[in-house]
């Protein structure tokens, strides 16, 4: 069977690609303010999202501000 | 001609505190904020959805509001922990609002599992302003561990009863060595005044503004029953007393 | 930002009626009416005594405020009579505040002589506003025979316990068809503002201030919730209830 | 006996005076703003002081503003 | 364990006065009764009809109950002196609750001409128990007209809100000579205790216990709570405080 | 009238637990103690001293009363479980009233502590009633770990202030899957009658009898007030409103 | 016209009647306890029933308690 | 130096006695209901005080019941 990821809940195919290549994949604009991104359960710095690779069956969560009180 | 105050080391004139989110729309959600005068506004932090929002909240408020942003909905330590490393993150600031319910009817926090995220958070460098119950010792507890202010409820979420427990307020006011924040309950503008005049350094008001039906007046309201409050907490209110005691002179009335 | 109102005729700006008597000294009576934002200030009327004030309280007020004169003390309708058609005049106004203490110990009007001495002033040509307890059905006697206002008690002057019954002031308010002036009883910045909420249109106070530590702080407080509690009464404030209701989005939490 | 006047509440011996003369035999200027007077109950209006004339036994009340709430 | 008290001559051991109006059945009605202890049960006079009840309320209660009719509704002078003039004579007693209505939506009374039909009714021989506002100036005129007692409201007649004015009720009592009745407003047991805790010698009741899911229930409850109040305030309580006071002995803790 | 209830596995007719603390002497004590009814007395544990009451508590009311020791003035769990082993031992009793007292100032728990003993002693096999605050999270985590019953507070211990926060005990009261017992702040009756409308199972009480003048009359007063309140929770109350609603018939008025 | 009288707000045809008869005409029992009439504004002692006659135009009223509170 | 206890705070010389003597030695009637002993933080049960012997250093608790809320 393929390899998976959990991206926000939702699983797709896992790719071998960078956390860069993925917010495009996802249809996010990787400039865009605002957005953060947790692998697994750690924060991965902006810096270094070019540098990490998504491996098979990684939890990703990938957020951004709303209103809130 | 209210005084500023200090939070997480930083300067305010403004001693309310917006929640953004319920507004009827962006705009009245601008003008509102505008209103209130405020420095310091919320924000959640949620999963990013490709039919969300175009404009991001950090466009939108990031350059005229210092952004504080929430756990709300966390309800273990480790999300909101990690919600909190997101947030810092995402919006570039170790600015936050803890918030870990333990009951989804009341959105009452779970002090236990509040002083335990606290700590780590603090540990982790964060300006952590929890919020909390109207209970003295947790207060009491949560500066212990290195929070920057407590943010005591006033009443439920969203509930607009007000302040409930006037006496707890006032209490944790007195001994309080951090800047106390009623957030939660508000009402009304009576409400915000009452806070103040109980010791509260500042109020943070979201669904009494947002779900008004006039959301600008209301905000209009709040900033100035904010300042009566802290005025009048200073000025030395007169004591209740259970009788009368006349204004006028009690001397040369006619016929007498 | 708050809209003005009529009272008998004339248009004011502020809704913050200012009593000057009990004051430290006049200077601090002159400053506090001056961060009061009062267009309307009251007097009483007394005997004059050689050793009186040097400077006479027209001289000193008479040019920048509206006098409104008061029968306070008076215990009966031949003095309140009287006293009324000497402040008339003294001091060149028809306005009068018109009170008939029916009880020395808790200065509540006596609403039975009360209706009866407005008759006479009304017919008399004064614009009568009564001080009047709070009993929907005596303020709409006192409307019935011509008062152009009404000014019901929060609670025992000077008494500083506020607003005993916001039922009954809100009931007065719904059905009042002349301006109801919350007079007696406020004790602070957030006993003002609550009577706004109730639908006040305006607040009569003295002691709150003169007598508050700092009166000038207090009386910029009282400045700031009448308007607070008239803009947040116009605004649509949001019910109470009795359960939470979420202000942050509920959806899209992590790990969910 | 002489005839007497009560002058707020106090009473005097009676002169044949009008009510400014009054106002100055009291010390008080009759120029003066913020003075009313009544007598036996009646307000007498400034402009007739001169012509009223103090009757003995009368009531004399003589008031000006003060402080009040 | 609760002394008796006087009203108009004649002594009671219960406390507690029922309303009749408004029960699901006679059955209920009968049963309530009996479980408030109640003495006296007050009735209404109204026009007759062939139609009505097969049986009369005189049968019904009169051998078991002191009945006190009342002039509900009565909006004139002129109708309340008729209707007391004819509950006289149909009911045989020269007890009255005397109520003149003033507004239709409050129920309150008009205290001027309350005032005036109780001169007259005194004056024709009646033991007159007016249906008052908690004006203190007001229950002290009609003790002069030569009430027996005064009746002030606690609250709308049938709104439950309980007592609005606890300052107002109690200084009633301090002050009254004669016996002073909570009527109108009460909506469960602790608003009783609490009327006479303030210092009523007895609590008037109708709606609370006549539209209860159970009124069996809710009037052994105000039996107990009517008790329960005249007991405490008699008892002396302790003063509120603003702070605590440790129960449990200080001194010898472990480990100290 | 009123039903019994289980608490601990025992059955008990009286929902009012008295404490038998600062009681002018050993009569009004035990005189108060029969005039409460209550089934269940409270004790604490303190060093023996040689000067010590000559007779012991356990002789005094042992046989009478189930006993129920506290730890009132631990600060640590460690005090506070070896207090509760020598109170099991002394008493005899596994019931133990678990007070763990985070601030001396007002006597507030600890409940971070709190919950840590409660698991701790539940183990060691106590029936824990735990004395906490009106947090309804902390009481659903003080069942979690098997607590028998919750005691939250009502106001600071001897306060006399009463129930400063009804809303948080109605929550309480309706989620509790065991009693709950309102503990501290009662003042007077209507006080105690108040805590079971709320839905309390008991009321725990001291200084409100044994500091009131008569400790004797008012020990009966807190027992008619205790069923008075709990048969008034069980009638179904009639709703609050806003409005006047007449209970005499509205037809038939003479005149009409 | 012929004359009227009006009871309980309700006009009849007049009748040269006594109270007790009218009250036996209207279909009540002037024996029963808790019964009271009015005519023009004053109360009839039932004592003085049978001596009162019903004159026209009168103004009647009867009646008898009810539940209140 | 010689040995001592603490008992309820108080430092007395160590002497070689089980708990009965001990209570004994304070002037308390080990038989009395009520009565409690901890040593060194842990309770020693009543059907133990005659076999328990007290050590140097012992820290000793004894407790009663009192009045309490």
């Amino acid at each position: 069977m393929r390899s998976q990821i959990t991206v926000n809940g939702e699983t797709r195919p896992w790719q071998a690609v960078d956390v860069v290549r993925l917010l495009q994949a996802e249809g996010l604009d990787p400039a865009r303010r605002g957005v953060a991104v947790a692998i697994n359960g750690a924060v991965v710095p902006r810096h270094r999202w070019a540098e990490t690779a998504v491996q098979p069956n990684d939890l990703i969560e990938i957020v951004k501000p709303f209103a809130g009180g | 001609m209210t005084q500023t105050y200090q939070l997480a080391g930083r300067t305010f004139s403004s001693r309310l505190i917006m929640g953004t989110a319920g507004f009827p729309n962006q705009q009245l959600l601008l003008d509102a904020l505008a209103a209130s005068g405020a420095d310091v506004a919320t924000a959640s932090i949620r999963r990013i959805s490709l039919e969300g929002y175009a404009e991001s909240l950090v466009d939108l408020l990031g350059e005229d509001y210092q952004l504080l942003p929430n756990t709300a909905g966390c309800e273990t330590v480790r999300d909101a922990v990690l919600t909190a490393q997101l947030a810092r993150e995402a919006l570039e600031t170790d600015w936050l609002k803890l918030e870990l319910i333990g009951d989804r009817e009341t959105l009452y926090p779970d002090v236990v599992q509040l002083v335990e995220a606290a700590e780590i958070l603090v540990k982790d460098g964060f300006q952590v302003l929890p919020y909390c119950t109207d209970d003295p010792v947790v207060c009491r507890r949560l500066v212990e561990v290195g929070c920057v202010a407590v943010m005591p409820l006033g009443a439920p979420i969203g509930s607009g009863m007000g302040i409930c427990n006037p006496t707890n307020i006032e209490l944790i006011c007195a001994n309080s060595p951090v800047p106390v924040i009623l957030d939660a309950g508000i009402g009304t503008a009576s409400d915000a005044a009452l806070a103040m005049e109980l010791g509260c350094d500042a109020v943070m008001i979201n669904s009494a503004v947002a779900k008004a039906l006039d959301p600008v007046a209301m905000a209009g309201a709040m900033a100035r029953a904010v300042e009566a409050g802290h005025l009048a907490h200073h000025a030395g209110r007169i004591p209740k007393k259970g009788y009368a005691e006349p204004s006028s002179p009690q001397l040369g009335l006619i016929g007498s």
